[in-house]
Order: C-alpha cells, then structure tokens, then sequence
C-alpha cells in the first residue's frame, strides 16, 4: 500500500497517458500529486480517452460549502427581506468552523415569490436546508 | 428536527438528508451530549467522574531555567520559566517576583482569536497568580540576589499547544512542574558596577512551600457531576467547579460559577479533587525522577 | 495597554552575566556536535500535533523547536478578492524560546519572519481553488537555536503542516540555511556558529519541480562562495525532503490503524 | 472581639441605593462598611452583530477597582459577576440584545467582590431585567487561629490566612458563586460556607425590607407587614 | 428561601424576582402581565415591584423600569434615524430599531407618500412585536384608514419620562395633568416608551410643564403637589416680567 | 459589545434654540445659573463623589512609595487618570478612549498640575531614593453635560480631602506609620483652580455657563476658564467652535471668577462638614 501513497510535488504519471483527476494537477506533460493520499486510476469519463488519475486524500478534510452543495443550517437572524445561516453541514459532512450563508426573500419559494413572507418562513434557531445559488455566490455569501 | 419546509422547497427535491451522529453533533450539540450522560457515559466515552488520561515530561526547553509539557488528553500546554535580574519595590528590598501567565494562541484552538490574551487566558492567569500568592507558594525572598539591588523575577509562561478543554487544571500542574525543575546559578552583586555575575555550571533549585494542583468539575442540566469537562462539553455546562488542592491535602483554593450547587455536591467534588490531585503528583514525581536520571 | 490583559511584573528585567567557559576553535570539518560542515543537523518531523487544527506538524532538530498549526480553508472577511484564497502566516517565539527572554508583543523580526515565511510557501499553495476563503498558519517556536536555521524549520514545518490539512500546493516546500565562516561554506549553523559567520544564506525550495520560492542571503560573500552555499542548501532541502515524504506517509499510516 | 467591636458572625453596616443614575435603564448602589460600590445597567440594548445569541441576551460585565489601572484581577471579577447573573437573569426573554452591568468600586475596605454581587443584584432589580430568584453575597476570612470571620475589613484581612467569597441563590438556596483563596482546610471551608449562607439569608432580608421602605415611599403605598 | 404569599387583595404587595404568589387556579382563566411567570398553581415574580390584580383576573407586576420593551397596538413617539428602501428605521428608544413602512400613513400611494427627514419626530402604533423580529410601527389607525393623530409631529418639545411615568399620563383621571391644565391650556402627545411631547402658547408653559413631570416622576402626587404649584408660582412671575 | 446613541428630534434642537434665544433654558435656568452641586466624601480618606446637577463624578486619591525620577531627585510624582465609566452613558465602550475623554483628561491634567496646585517637593521622602506617588483616579458616573466642571470640582475636593501616612526617616530606613499609630498628613496645596465651561448660541451672541448634555450636543461652540479664587486664570480653553469677540471672552471671565469663588466655598464648606463628622466618629468609637 504504502507505495501508492504520494505527497504534494510527486510526479505520479505522463499526462500522456492519463488525465489529471482530483488532488492532481498537470504541468508540462506530467501529471503531479497535489495532496498527501493514495494514488488511485479511474476508467476513462464518458467521451475521454484517457484514464483519469487521482490522490484520494485519506484524512478527513473540513467540508466548504460550494456552488449548487446542499447544505444545512441553523437561522441566526430573520430581517424582513433576508434571514442569515450558519452553516453547519455541508452535504452529510459537517464542517469545522461554521459559514454565513443568506436566504433572500425571493430565493425561499419557486413560486409565488411575491407571497413569502420571511417572518413566517423562518424563525431564529430552525435548522433548514438549502441548496446554494450562483446569485448568492455573487453576493459573495456562502450557501 | 425541524426541517423547515419553506426552506426545504429551495433544495427542489434534492438529495435526501441523513442524518449520522456527526452532522447531529454539530447542530445538536446539547442534546447529542445529553443522550449520552443519561446513559452514565460521555460522548468521549469516559465514565462521568473520570479524569482524562493525564501525561507529564519535564525539562524539554534547554532555553529556560524550568520547563515542563503536560497533557491531559489532549490538551497540551508547554511551561517556560525564565529567570532574569531586576530592581526590588522600596517595601519589599528582599523580594523577587514570580509573574505567571498563560497564553492561548489561535494556534491551539479555532475558538481563540490572534492578538493580546482573551478572558478565559487573562482570567485563569489571574487565578494562578492568586493561588501562587494566597499559599505563599515559594518565599520570594529567596530570590534574593541583594537587598534594595537585586533580585530575581521568575517569568513562568505557561503556552497551550492544543486546546480540548480544562485549561486550568493542565496550566497549573504545568507551572508546577516547571517550577520544581528551575535551576538558578549561583549569583553576586558587584556594587561597582551595578551588575549581577551568574555561574555557568553552579546552580541551585527552587524551594517549594507546596504543591498545589487542580482538578476541575462541571455540571451538565443542573444534575450530572462531570470530571475534567472538554472543550465540547464546556459551553453546555450549567455550573463549573474548580478545587485545588496541595500534598497535604490542605484546599489552595475553591472557584465555583454557574447555576447553584448544594454543599453536599461541593464537599463531594472535593473528595474526587484530593484523588486527582495526588495521582498529578505522582506523575510529577515520576517526571522530575526520570529527568534527573538522564 | 496589553499588559493590562496580563500578569504584570516589574517593568524591566535583564539577564545576569554569565561567565562561559573558554571556546574551543571552529572546525569546519569537525563541528562541535561532531558534524562536518555539509551535514544538517538530524530531523525529526511528525504531523497531526495539534488535534484541533486542520493540519499541523511538529519539528525538532538540535536544540530547535518548531510547533505549527492550519486553520482553514475558513469564510474570508467579505472585503477580500473574490477569485483568490488567502493565506496568512503568524510566525512567534515563545517568551522563553529564546536565550533574552521574548516580549509578547510582535516584534519587527517576527513580522518580518512572518512575510518571508509567507513569501516562501505562496508559490506552492493553490490559492486559486479556494476563492473567497483563508487559510491561516500559526508558527509557534518553542526553542530557538540559530536564526536562519529557525526560520528555515518554520517554513519546512509549515509546508507539512499545509500538506496535512489537505490544502493543494504543487509542491511541498523545503527550506534550509547555511552559514558562511572563514570561506567555508557551514550547513544549517545553531547559535553559536551563528556568532561566528561573516554571511548567512536561507533557500526555501520545490524539490521535485526545482524551483526556488525564497532565498535570502545576508553578509559579504564572494559570488563563488554564494553559489556554493546555494548547492549545498538545495541538496540539503532535498534531503530534508525525502524526512518529509516518510512523515507525510506515516501520518496515512497511522491514520489507516 | 473585633477592631470595630463587632461579633465574628456580625456584617457591617450596610447601606443600599437604586436608581441614582439618570442616564443608565438602572443602577444601584451597596456598602459594606466603608467598601461601596455603584452598579449601572444599560438593557436590554443593541449589540454587534458579531456578538449576539440568537436565542438569549448576551450579558457584558466590566468592573473597575476604586484606584489604579484595569488589571487581570478585575478581569476575574467580571467572569464571576458575569457567571453569577447569567444564571439569574431570564435571559431567554430578550434574544439577540444585550444587557451591560459596569461596577466601579467607589471605596474598598475588603469584600469588594460580595459588595458588587449585591450593588449588581439591586441595579437589574432597577433596571426591571428579568430575574429567576435573588442572589446575595458576603466574604469571610479565617485568620492563623483557625477563626472565622464574617465579612472582614482590609485591615483584618492583612491576618487572613484565607478568604472566601460565597453567593447563594434565594430560591434554591444553593451556592452560585464561590471564589475561595489561601490555604484551609475542608473543616474550615464548610464552617465558612455556614457562616457566609447565614449572611447572605440576613442581607437578603434586608434588601427585602430596604426595598419595601423605599417602594412604599415612591408609590405612597402601604405593604403592611413583610 | 423566597417567600411564597397568598396574595390578599386589602394590602398592596411587594414583589421580589424569584418570590412565589399563591392564587385560586379554581377561579376563570388567569392573564398574566409584566414581571410574572406561571408555574402550575403559582405565579413566580421576575421583576422587583408592585403587585397588581385587575378584572378578568389579570395580574402584573408595576416596576419603575425605563427601557422600553415594545408591545403591540401601543403608542409611541419615535425618532426617525435612517431613511431606507422599504421607509425609514425610526429609534423607538428599544433595543431594536423599529420599521415604519412607507406606505403606513394615511392615503399614502405610490405616487403620493410622506418625505420624512432624519430627526423627525413621529407619533406611531407598534404593530409587530416580537422577541425573534424587529419591530414594526405605523402612522395610520388600520380599522378607520386615518391618520388620527399619527403622524409627524411639529413644533413643541419632547422630553424623557420613566414608563410608569408615561403609563400614569395616558390615564385621563392624571391628577398631574389636571393640575397643570388649571393653569395653562396646552398640547400633549405620551408615548408609551417613555417619550412626551408638549407644546402650549410660551415656551416658558412649555417649559414648565416639562420641568414639573420630570420632578414629579417616581413620587407620589399629593408629594409633590406642593413642588408644582411652587413651579407654577415662579412661571407666572417670570411671564409678568417679560 | 453594547453601544447606543440616543438621537434627538429636530424638534428638540429648534426649541434648544428658540430658548435661550428668548433667555431661557430647558432645564428652567437663567443663562448664567450652575446646576446645584452636591459634594460627598467617602469614609476614607481622599474619596469625593460629585454630583453637577444630574452629571455624577467619583475621584480617588491614593499614594505609594516610589523611586524619584532621575531628572527630579527631590520631587514627588502625581498623576491623574480620567476615565468615563461605561455606565455614565450608553455609547461608552468600555476599554476604548473616547476623544471627549482624551480631551477632558487632558484639558483637567493642564487645569491641576501645570498650574502647580499642588506642592510637589512635600511629597519627598529621602532625595533621590524614596518619593511619594499621589494618583488621582477620576470616574464619569453619570454623563448630563459638562463633566468637565464636575470632573474638576471631583478632583480638588478629593485631593483636599485626602491624607497621606506619616513616615519617620533614619539614614535610608523610613518606616511608614498606619493611619491609628499617627494622624497622617494632609497635602499642601497652594491653590485651588475651578473649571468653568461656557456653551455658545445663536451665531456666538448667547452664552450659557455649565451646558446640559442636550444644551452640549446642540451648542455651536465652548470655552473652559480654570481660575482659581485669587481671579488667577490658570488656564483658558477654546477648542474650535464659533468664533468669539474679546470683549465677550472677558465679560464670561468675570462670570467664570465669580463662580469658581462660590464654588471653592461650597468645596470648603463641605470638607469641614465632613472633617466634623470624623471626628464625631473617632470620638464614638472611643467610647
């Protein structure tokens, strides 16, 4: 086993031969590890040739919340056109420190936006799921 | 829990939720805990009243005249002492200065800010710094080097690596260890000159009047007695109770907060605080032995 | 003011003089710990010290003594570039780190310590994968045995500290130092030595994609010797290197058990 | 026998004030003796985004010795107060807001601690904040002899061989608070707490009646007997 | 230990936080007020006052508190401080600032609605209160749609009671306000959150007139009564020297 | 961290102004009235408590043994530490100066110890060796306006009412009696200054002496006399704010002297009230 673990730096294969997958990068025609973890291949992705190459990282990292990740939170504050989130989980992985997120008023319902009232949607300490938008990454919140 | 189901409508039928003891803990942080001292045990699997397995290693920092690392789980902090010379107060010509302080950097824990020491660091120094004071803990006068001219300051600075709770029980054993492996060179005053001459060989120990160690408690939900409370359980408590307690098991001090404990709990706590504080000793002993042999 | 937030002792205090033994000759080839002048002193390295952190590493070699802990990536502040990460490096010595005890206030050293320790691991780190988050570096030295050689430990003991809070760098920083006395070429000098070199050189590297990311050279120094002293620091950091590798893999190991 | 002749179980004399602060939502004023301190409160009041609790007021303590700069020692003073009121205060009724309580030592003649616990206690009485019961507070000291005695001066504290600090809880009548320092033993700490539970009842009484006097006078009521 | 008191309705009672008030839980329904909690058959003081029981067995605890914590469909005078997108954030002298729409004055439209400046002083209603929101006022009378009596308020002078203070005004058997109209005729506006204005024909009424509430605030009227016609003696000196 | 302004109405403002326009004041005042002052002092010695209408200041004083400066070997030390309480009003920070603060220390450091109102070499003990260190504590309890005159007024009366303990000097030994063993020692104070603050209206025509806080926030300028009863100015303060005409600085120094003189007296006359009742004590607890 301990052969296929890499460090950061390590050439691992010929971008050649294969395609840089996650915990890799490539660079002048070789494929490098970017993380400490287990050197892994992966068959071709739909369309591809060549095999994709990775470093699984074996320790847990803390989750970050990104575009379109499910996350969960607890409400902090309600105001009449926004509430803000803490976020707690992200997917099923719950991160080390928490990041504010934003609920705007027109992001609560697919429908009927105009009808939302924040107040009644939401209280201080209710834990809630959302799905983070493109418009709030703009807003530079998260989640 | 409530999910709540206007919000849940933005997930548009994502993913299903699940929810494992990880993602319960961080958003149920009270109840996870209490599901499991209701069952008698704690989330790190100790019995209530257990102590965290505590670690003790003594004269690591070449740089200081005394320095120990003691670990209670894994809470680490690190002691330094550095002896330096410095000018007696007019009341006292014959007394030296013995100046504890503990730091929690933002390099220990994510709770703690960077910058000047926060009220938990400010505070637990302060507490030391009275127990040292309130149990004259060494006679400063024998930090004498001339009366009126000079004399010793001890800087005892006590650094936490990692913090996982209970700072105070592991700073204080910490200091103590340190203290009792000082070294000071033998020293004069040369009255022309105005300056102090150390030896580079000859050193001589610190005298300790006594030994005083703590051993912390909290209370969770008003009812359940815990022993060396973490990092995780130390917001959730509803009282904190800390005994310090010397070789003599003389109290050298008693700190309660929180929500109102009866006599019987406090007198109680003290018998578990005289058990605790006697095993710290003895790794103390251990440690200071096994140095001495190297 | 910051005193205030600490227990205060008298306002100065200096160290005593003390009388030190007679100094015996420098050898190049024979250091008072027995090692020639190409050697760096034995290293031991090992991640994961600080559980509360997302990634840190502990290094001892000689007498020096570094402790570093990650944190992140965390939520930036919002004013920050929205494309890029952040990285922030904190370097301190601990009040007795050091022969002079250390004020707890920073000092001009420290910060500029905390700049080449940030300029040095930037290249590596790929910031551009965590845009809008920081990731923060705390370098606590616990003992402290020769300037450069300190900074140099710092930045290596923050690269595996980096590596394993899984943050993606291209490759993993090495640094070392060397001293220059009477036209030789001494690697990674203590104190002592210190005391006794004309010149001093720091090199931070990326062994594997061979590129240097700092170096900092200090004294008067012929350009000869200069390239001598850079050679002698890059094998060094490669050396340095290979310690790390098997840390970085030990810490999978364990972690697997 | 004491240097001001009173008993070893005897408190001094004390004095109570409310509301002579016009700017703060409530103050009071308490005296053991010659050591007085003033308490004011401002809330249930704004605070930081960063610093509020989304599900109860946040309580900011800052308490400032009679002369000198601030130092750690005042520090420790705040997180007591603090932990001693956060425990009383309902404070669940007023999220997101805070509540800031500043005691400045106006004479200190030993207690300071008992003597700020009782000026905060009638300060939110005051302030109308609401509170789950009444908490008094009193210092003893033991001397060399192994005597107790209740609610010492500076001066007799110069013999102190320990010194205890206690509050309880009126409701309960458990300890909330207790800052115990020097060297005793578990004998001498229990006769202290006695001693200490004894007074703090007496000065709750007290509070009681003081408070009853000065209600009857504002409103020009009569509560009959209490 | 707190005393627990069967209340008797002779004797006004004094109440300290934490003290236990015994009642008949036989008797219909019981509303509590400020400064009490409910525990079963007890009713348990949160608040140092006066004890007080009214019909439809509604009990309250009177203490002289100055911090106003909003209610709703009270009165009060608040004190625009931010002109917003929605309307203005007025200071109601709460923890929170409360909103006031814009469209919540009389016949206020889209094309029609009031420009209030900072520092305008306006008398409201508060409609949303609530610990987990910020408040919410309004200048108009919801059941009539009229303005009737909210609104901005010109002129006069606004000065700080305690709320009790403010509470006794509002009372139209004030034996302070009596005293006061024997001798001038003179505008007011109480608002619940401790606030009064006043206007009347010479400033020196006004004045006065505020001088004499803020005296007599904490004390008992016939106490100060004395204090007031005094007041009112050296106003109508002055006014017969200018 | 708690902070709060209270605003005021624009309501407010116009009638400030219309009033004293007409001569009157908010507060039923004539223009040149200072709000009743009420002096207590603590049970110990050097404690004063202040009350300047509803504005309330506490000053302590207290003395250490130190070493003298190089420069001054036979000279005493004294300082004076203002600070505003958090609780003298909402939108204080505690820890945090307040330009308002900095300036009034400052302006009350200038009033007291440049203009030498208290003799330093008495504070001497052995030259060059051992000297005393008074230190004036000075605390804003209550802000209503113009803290500064009661700061002030706080400062000399504690600094009048404050003993030092007696020492006896042989060769380098000095040993400090307690306050039973020997009556201490008062300071010797070679005269006492008095502030006098002044709010300025309507384009600098109307003057008001000892401005309220809602008078402060409204003012369009001040200015602070420190005169002391020999009608000697020890200091004369006018931070920006609408200009003055001579002529009208001078008519308010007239004003500010004769003030400073009541208030020295009231200062006087509640020092012995409270010398009296010691006494009184002393006798009591002989028996």
């Amino acid at each position: 086993m301990a052969s296929l673990i890499v460090t950061p730096g390590e050439r691992i294969a010929h971008a050649a031969d294969y395609e840089a997958s996650s915990g890799t990068y490539e660079r002048d025609e070789y494929v490098y590890a970017s993380v400490v973890g287990e050197k892994r291949e992966l068959p071709p992705p739909a369309g591809g040739m060549r095999p994709l190459i990775q470093v699984h990282r074996k320790k847990e990292t803390s989750a970050i919340p990104e575009i379109h990740s499910i996350v969960t939170g607890k409400v902090v504050r309600v105001k009449p056109r926004e509430a803000t989130v803490s976020i707690l989980v992200v997917g099923n992985v719950p991160v080390r420190e928490s990041f504010q997120g934003i609920i705007r008023l027109q992001d609560v319902r697919a429908t009927e936006r105009d009808k939302v009232q924040m107040y009644k949607s939401f209280r201080p300490g209710d834990i809630v799921r959302l799905a983070s938008f493109a418009e709030m990454e703009i807003e530079g919140t998260w989640g | 829990m409530d999910i709540d189901t206007a919000a849940d409508a933005t997930t548009n039928g994502a993913s299903h939720f699940t929810l494992d003891a990880d993602t319960f803990r961080k958003i149920h942080p009270a109840e996870y805990n209490r599901r499991f001292i209701s069952q008698g045990v704690r989330a790190d699997g100790r019995p209530l009243q257990r102590f965290r397995k505590a670690n003790v290693n003594v004269g690591s920092i070449t740089t200081a005249n005394g320095s120990s690392m003691v670990r209670l789980g894994n809470t680490t902090v690190i002691c330094g002492i550095k002896a330096e010379v410095t000018e007696p107060t007019p009341e006292a010509p014959r007394a030296g200065f013995l100046v504890p302080n503990l730091d929690l950097p933002a390099l220990c824990s994510p709770q703690f800010r960077p910058g000047p020491p926060g009220e938990l660091a400010q505070t637990i120094s302060e507490y030391i710094n009275q127990i040292c004071t309130s149990t004259n803990l060494l006679n400063l006068d024998d930090l004498c080097i001339a009366s009126g001219q000079a004399v010793w300051v001890l800087h005892a600075d006590i650094l936490c690596l990692n913090y996982e709770g209970n700072a105070l029980d592991a700073a204080l054993a910490a200091l103590i260890a340190a203290l009792w492996n000082v070294r000071l060179p033998k020293s004069t005053y040369d009255e022309l000159e105005g300056t102090v001459r150390a030896a580079a060989t000859n050193t001589i120990p610190l005298v300790l009047n006594r030994l005083p160690l703590a051993a912390t408690f909290g209370v969770f939900d008003a009812q359940h007695l815990i022993a060396d409370p973490t990092d995780q359980e130390e917001p959730l408590l509803s009282s904190q109770l800390a005994i310090v307690v010397d070789q003599e098991d003389n109290l050298c001090g008693i700190l309660k907060e929180g929500s109102a404990m009866d006599r019987e709990r406090m007198v109680e706590c003290i018998g578990l605080a005289r058990n605790r504080a006697q095993a710290l000793r003895r790794l103390i002993d251990e440690a200071l032995a096994k140095a001495d042999a190297s | 003011m910051a005193d205030r937030k600490r227990v205060v002792g008298p306002e100065k205090s200096v160290l005593p003089l003390v009388e030190s033994g007679p100094q015996q000759p420098f050898n190049p080839d024979r250091r008072k710990d027995g090692r020639s002048g190409d050697r760096i002193r034995p290293l031991f390295l090992k991640t994961g010290i600080i559980k509360q952190a997302d990634g840190s590493a502990y290094i001892e070699t000689g007498r020096l003594k570094v402790a570093c802990g990650v944190y992140g990536p965390r939520q930036s502040a919002r004013n920050k570039l929205p494309t890029q990460g952040t990285l922030n490096c904190d370097f301190k010595f601990s009040a007795f780190s050091s022969a002079k005890r250390r004020a707890y206030a920073k000092d001009n050293h420290e910060r500029e310590c905390s700049l080449i320790v940030y300029q040095a691991l930037a290249p590596a780190v790929r910031l551009d994968l965590i845009p809008k988050s920081t990731v923060d570096v705390y370098i606590q030295i616990l003992e402290s045995d020769g300037n450069a050689a300190c900074l140099a430990a710092a930045i290596t003991c923050a690269a595996m500290a980096l590596a394993d809070a899984g943050i993606e760098m291209t490759d993993a920083v090495a640094a070392s130092s060397a001293g220059y006395i009477g036209g030789n070429v001494v690697l990674d000098p203590d104190g002592d030595e210190e005391t006794l070199q004309n010149g001093s050189l720091m090199v931070s590297y990326m062994p594997s994609l061979n590129e240097v990311t700092h170096m900092m050279q200090i004294g008067e120094v012929t350009t000869n010797l200069t390239v001598k002293g850079m050679e002698a620091c890059v094998d060094a950091c490669s050396q340095i290197r290979t310690v790390m590798q098997q840390a970085l893999a030990a810490s999978l190991a364990d972690g697997n058990s | 026998m004491r240097p001001d002749k009173r008993n070893t179980n005897d408190i001094r004399v004390t004095h109570t004030a409310l509301g002579q602060l016009h700017r703060a939502d409530g103050s009071g004023r308490y005296q053991f003796g010659d050591s007085s301190v003033l308490c004011g409160i401002y809330g249930p009041a704004a605070i930081g985004l960063r610093d509020e609790k989304l599900d109860r007021a946040v309580i900011e303590v800052s308490f400032s010795a009679a002369h000198g700069k601030s130092t750690t020692r005042e520090r420790l003073h705040e997180r007591l107060l603090r932990s001693t009121f956060e425990t009383a205060i309902l404070s669940a009724l007023h999220p997101r807001t805070g509540i800031r309580i500043t005691c400045q030592t106006l004479c200190d003649d030993g207690a300071v601690l008992a003597t700020s616990i009782n000026a905060t206690m009638l300060a939110l009485m005051d302030a109308g904040i609401p509170l789950r019961s009444v908490i008094t507070a009193v210092s003893c000291m033991v001397d060399k002899e192994g005597e107790v005695f209740l609610d010492p001066t500076a001066l007799e504290l110069k013999e102190a061989q320990s010194t205890h600090t206690f509050a309880f809880d009126n409701v309960s009548g458990g300890v909330v608070s207790c800052e115990s320092t020097g060297v005793f033993t578990e004998e001498e700490y229990e006769s202290c707490y006695d001693i200490c539970k004894q007074g703090s009842d007496a000065i709750e009484r007290f509070l009681r009646h003081a408070l009853q006097k000065k209600l009857e006078k504002q409103s020009g009521l009569d509560f009959g007997k209490s | 230990m707190s005393p627990t008191a069967m209340q008797d309705d002779d004797h006004p009672q004094l109440v300290l936080p934490g003290d236990r008030i015994l009642y008949d839980p036989s008797s219909q329904k019981i509303k509590i007020g400020p400064g009490l909690q409910q525990e079963d058959t007890l009713l348990i003081g949160t608040k140092l006052g006066v004890l007080h029981k009214a019909a439809g067995n509604r009990w309250w605890i009177d203490s002289n508190q100055r911090r106003y914590i909003p209610a709703t469909n009270e009165n009060i005078l608040g004190i625009v401080t931010h002109r917003i997108s929605e309307g203005y954030r007025v200071d109601i002298g709460a923890a929170q600032p409360a909103t006031l729409d814009q469209f919540a004055f009389e016949g206020a439209t889209k094309r029609n609605k009031p420009n209030l400046e900072v520092g305008t002083l306006v008398y409201a209603k508060v409609t949303v209160a609530n610990k987990d929101m910020e408040p919410e006022i309004e200048c108009l009378n919801q059941s009539t749609k009229k303005a009737d009596g909210y609104g901005e308020i010109k002129g006069g002078h606004l000065f700080r009671v305690s709320l009790a203070m403010a509470r006794s005004l509002l009372d139209p058997s004030s034996p302070l306000l009596k005293l006061l109209s024997q001798s001038f005729p003179f505008e007011i506006a109480v608002g619940m959150n401790g606030r009064i204005w006043i206007n009347a024909a010479q400033t020196i009424q006004v004045i006065t007139a505020a001088n004499i509430l803020q005296k007599a605030d904490g004390k008992p009227v016939d106490k100060v009564e004395k204090l007031i016609r005094a007041e009112l003696k050296q106003m109508k000196e002055r006014m017969d020297v200018t | 961290m708690v902070r709060e302004t209270e605003p005021i109405a624009n309501n407010e403002r116009a009638f400030v102004k219309n009033v004293i326009l007409e001569g009157l004041r908010v507060d039923n005042r004539s223009a040149h009235d200072v709000r009743t002052v009420k002096i207590n002092f603590g049970s110990q010695w050097g404690h004063s408590e202040v009350q300047l209408g509803k504005t309330r200041v506490a000053a302590t004083v207290s003395c250490e043994m130190v070493r003298p400066s190089p420069a001054q070997p036979t000279e005493g030390i004294i300082q004076f530490s203002t600070e505003f309480s958090p609780m003298a009003s909402p939108s204080i920070e505690s820890g945090r100066l307040s330009e308002e603060e900095v300036l009034i220390s400052r302006l009350l450091e200038k009033a007291l110890k440049r203009s030498r109102a208290i003799d330093t070499e008495g504070l001497c003990i052995v030259a060059g060796e051992k000297v005393w260190a008074v230190r004036v504590d000075i605390r804003v309890l209550d802000h209503n306006g113009n803290v500064l005159d009661c700061a002030c007024i706080a400062a000399v009366a504690a600094l009048q009412h404050f003993r030092r303990p007696d020492v006896t000097v042989v060769g380098e030994e000095v040993t400090i009696h307690s306050l039973d063993e020997r009556s201490p020692i008062p300071l010797s104070i070679f005269h006492i200054p008095i502030c006098v603050t002044f709010a300025f209206f309507s384009n600098g025509e109307r003057q008001v002496v000892d401005p309220s806080l809602l008078e402060e926030q409204i003012q369009e300028g001040d200015m602070t006399f420190v005169i002391n009863i020999h009608r000697e100015l020890c200091t004369l303060s006018k931070a920006g704010g609408i200009p003055i005409e001579g002529s009208q600085i001078l008519h308010c120094a007239n004003i500010a002297a004769i003030k400073a003189a009541e208030i020295t007296e009231l200062i006087k006359a509640a020092n012995m009230e409270s010398q009296t009742r010691k006494e009184k004590k002393k006798e009591s607890k002989r028996e």
